[in-house]
């Protein structure tokens, strides 16, 4: 994110800001925020809701392929909680004084930031399993310490609901990897080429390496962040490799090793490149993912068309009763 | 046969394929909020054919289940009405059809909430409440899409010139219907038919629509007689189940 | 696992899913005479598929066939290149990706038609004279829609556009194709590309298309990692084989 | 068929053709002919080629779920043949003063008929086997007189070549029935009910019965026809039903049984109302043939008007180079 000129911040302003987050308040709408603040929020609340929508594609493409009415309805049903989301976070974003039409606009254009996890390609039905055990696992680590400290109010709020969702959802995942993992060969073949091809990506999703990431003192002060990517990133692996072993899956990592003085899985080194390959949009689906979402707003437009003109009608006709 | 199975088989496959066509929307609707809503239907509708082939299967005694009967029956051993699998088409497409199903499903919904048949009359009692919302929900899309722009009314005109062919079979009674009716268990779709016809002229009337002439009637459906795009559909719903029979989920 | 048995898939895989693309037209074609054509061109393309797939089947001494290969591996354990598995899309669509295709295809079977395997070079021999034919046909039509109308024009654009960073994939070397070149076995696609690229830039020039500019190379066929689009195909393509494992037909 | 108000034929000339055809003698496209005769040809022909077009649909339905390579070769291969056929036809009722355009106007439109039999939906994959026995089988039993006996050149040598394909077809589709019947109990049980639903609809191809044609005297006078429809139909029956009961298969027909003293298999009543439905355009799904086809006529449009657009391009630029 590049370094905008802001104007300059009222000092006694900027210092009450900063004492009322060190005290634990809530930063709500309609007060005062330092500019980078507010810029920052957005980015992160606008990131998070595309996300949520964009991650309606990769699992939304196996609904109707789902081998059982149960997972049917219970794909339909997560994929509808993160439109929900999506939505609620959307909302969250105006009031930060962001239009939604434009955050739409950047989105389909390809200009707006979503989680990277969400340009790979689902390819076969023990991803959806994989992608509740991986990537809710994983955004549930990130989003419970905003939870539970992040300072901007609607965020925070936003984050209670959603954590408790997601977790329903990972635990349905985990629920159906495991039951590929101690089903049938070609099941549990199914869902260990599953987690060999997401387990890296899901890595990623924390970001780049503490050494790599510019902002972070600024955004642990003004309670943002509570966690660097590189603790949240470890938390995740501690909470998963164990789960995995639990049902008989290896993550594809010939470095692995338990360090028994830091209590921490030690892990083998991420493929940077391939991460700002995609950050940068050039991973293996993300010029699909735009073009899915902008395809259904082209295809739309005929319909919102209808809809406000209708609307405009009824205002008419009652306008004219009235009169 | 044992008609009380092939009376919940045909509500059930209603149920299943048509939450199956609204479901292929996700991430594709025009607005969010319709993402939203249309997958709220498909889960209602989903859920109630859940039930009504658990009862099904139950009451047929050969060990299958639900998803035994969802995933593992050719087309042509499907009693869904045609009406339900014709393709999703365009969102007008999707609106109308579903109205012309909901003013349907509100009406038949309510008829069988009262069966003597006691688990039946549960599924289609809650089913019945659940259909009071939908239909309000597609019969105002109608609405709009009528009385919206020239593109959107002549997408929504098309759509009811298309579909209008489908919408008598859900009413046709046959020896089933007739068994079922005659002990107090079925609906009696005659009776139902003019109450549809009214509510759904009262809504056309209000988008703006004509309903079309025409006298022919598509059928085929209640006795496995389908249109060709049944088929396609299950291909892509059944793959990955029969893809590995006998597998649990 | 045997580079061979690898090396002959990949080339079975990639004429068994674009023939089955290709098939897709049958009855929609915008002339009867392409109808005929590109499904001419689709059975020359899955009658190589056969030949390479039980030339596969053969060599892996498993006990499988090109059927089993074809209906029952997942889309994971294909090996075709992801330009072939795209959706057909419309007419300017199939035609560039079938010339882009083509160009390379006239090559890579003129290089495996002197292979030190000899079914392979029978197969490919055979392939050679096919492709001379698919791609006069597909350059033609580049041609035609290029510099034909505006909505043409536009149309072969955006289809070259949309498919350009597929276009790099076939030419990939990796290790399975650098020890089939060091058994004089395989193609030296590196050798490959730069005629390639020249005899498609001479029908791009002559059809008023611009090649697109962007370095982002699409790949992972190779290895089974597809796009979204290979698993819906084969829901259709497998569904039926499927549903009755163990049959003959 | 109405009966038009035709220009009063020269008597001597239509004594003439009359005689040429009691010789069994070609009438070619530059002979005279009678006006109602070139008519009955047309609409012959005509129905014919739309019946190849239009039959793709059916069987093209399956070539991507056909459950092996060579079936998928095989049905592929099918359909090719019957646009060829169709392609062919087409370019013989060019030889009678017919705009080809003209004629796919009125298939587009719904106003050309064309075998009934296509307006039957292909249900399951065993209509693929069924449709090569019986809808090849009943066209050749018809298009084998014609070969044999049609007065019009172009139409009988046309009928030729059809036949020696479809002979091909109707073998390739017994095979595959054969197949079927003796596979699994869920492949018998396929082309059982295959057999159950294609069976009446095929006995309907030969058209209404003798005592319903009006036409027949002056079409057997003019070498148009050589059997009636009747006869046509016992010919199809009697060569098929050997062919069900050596692989196992019924009729759905009650009242089928083989009469010693004619050699006949006397068959039940055909459903005459569902014949006249589906020939008025009211079958399963004459709506769904004839919008596939316009839609790929209206679809094609750009791609015609582009490959016109291109010749007249090129031939101006010929000119100009020459001039």
């Amino acid at each position: 994110m590049t370094q905008q000129a802001t104007p300059t911040e009222d000092p006694a302003l900027l210092a009450e800001f900063e004492a009322r987050i060190a005290r634990g308040e809530s930063i709500e709408p309609k007060d005062w925020m330092p500019e980078r603040y507010r810029r920052q929020l957005v980015r992160m609340m606008s990131q998070h809701a595309h996300s949520e929508v964009v991650g309606m594609l990769p699992e939304g493409n196996w609904i109707t392929r789902a081998p059982s009415l149960r997972r049917k309805l219970s794909l339909l049903a997560k994929v509808q909680d993160e439109a929900g989301h999506g939505l609620y976070i959307y909302c969250g974003t105006e009031t930060l004084g962001v239009d939604r039409q434009q955050l739409l606009e950047e989105l389909i254009t390809g200009k707006a930031k979503y989680s990277s996890i969400f340009n790979y390609p689902t390819l076969t039905w023990a991803d959806m399993g994989v992608i509740g055990w991986f990537v809710d696992g994983a955004a549930i680590v990130n989003q419970t310490a905003l939870a539970k400290h992040c300072s901007y109010g609607p965020y925070k709020r936003a984050m209670v609901r959603v954590c408790k969702e997601e977790n329903f959802h990972k635990k349905q995942g985990f629920e159906s990897v495991a039951a590929l993992a101690q089903g049938t060969p070609a099941q549990h073949a199914m869902v260990q080429d599953a987690v060999d091809r997401w387990w890296w990506p899901t890595l990623m999703m924390f970001g780049p390496p503490d050494s790599d990431s510019p902002n972070s003192a600024e955004l642990l002060r003004w309670g943002v962040k509570k966690y660097t990517n590189d603790e949240l990133r470890q938390r995740f692996v501690n909470l998963t490799i164990p789960q995995a072993q639990a049902v008989g899956l290896t993550l594809p990592d010939p470095s692995l090793r338990f360090d028994e003085a830091t209590g921490n899985w030690v892990f083998g080194e991420i493929d940077w490149n391939e991460f700002w390959q995609v950050v940068k949009g050039d991973g293996p689906c993300n010029r699909e993912r735009v073009a899915a979402r902008r395809a259904a707003h082209e295809d739309g437009e005929w319909v919102r068309a209808a809809a406000t003109a209708h609307a405009e009608k009824k205002a008419a006709r009652g306008a004219t009763r009235a009169a | 046969s044992d008609p009380l199975v092939e009376y919940l088989i045909r509500h059930g496959d209603d149920r299943l394929v048509l939450g199956h066509r609204l479901s292929e929307w996700c991430g594709h609707a025009p607005i969010l909020e319709e993402d939203i809503a249309l997958g709220n239907i498909a889960l209602d509708l989903l859920g109630q054919a859940t039930s009504l082939l658990g009862l099904a299967a139950e009451q047929e005694g050969k060990g299958r289940d639900a998803d035994a009967l969802a995933f593992f029956r050719e087309a042509v051993e499907f009693r869904n009405v045609q009406l339900v699998e014709l393709p999703r088409g365009d969102f007008a497409v999707t609106l109308v059809r579903q109205f012309l199903f909901d003013a349907y499903d509100v009406l038949v919904t309510e008829a069988l909430s009262r069966s003597a048949h006691a688990p039946l009359a549960g599924v289609m009692a809650k089913a019945h409440k659940e259909a009071r919302y939908h239909v309000r929900h597609s019969g105002e899309w109608v609405v709009r899409l009528g009385d919206g722009t020239d593109e959107s009314h002549r997408r929504a005109q098309r759509a009811l010139d298309d579909l209008w062919r489908f919408t008598s079979e859900p009413f046709l009674m046959d020896d089933v219907d007739r068994a079922m009716l005659a002990a107090g268990i079925g609906a009696d779709l005659d009776a139902l038919r003019p109450r549809w016809e009214a509510s759904v002229r009262e809504v056309m009337t209000e988008a703006g629509l004509q309903i079309p002439g025409g006298a022919f009637v598509a059928r085929g459906g209640r006795t496995g007689r389908h249109t060709e795009h049944l088929g396609h559909m299950l291909a892509e719903m059944q793959i990955v189940a029969r893809s590995h029979p006998g597998a649990t989920w």
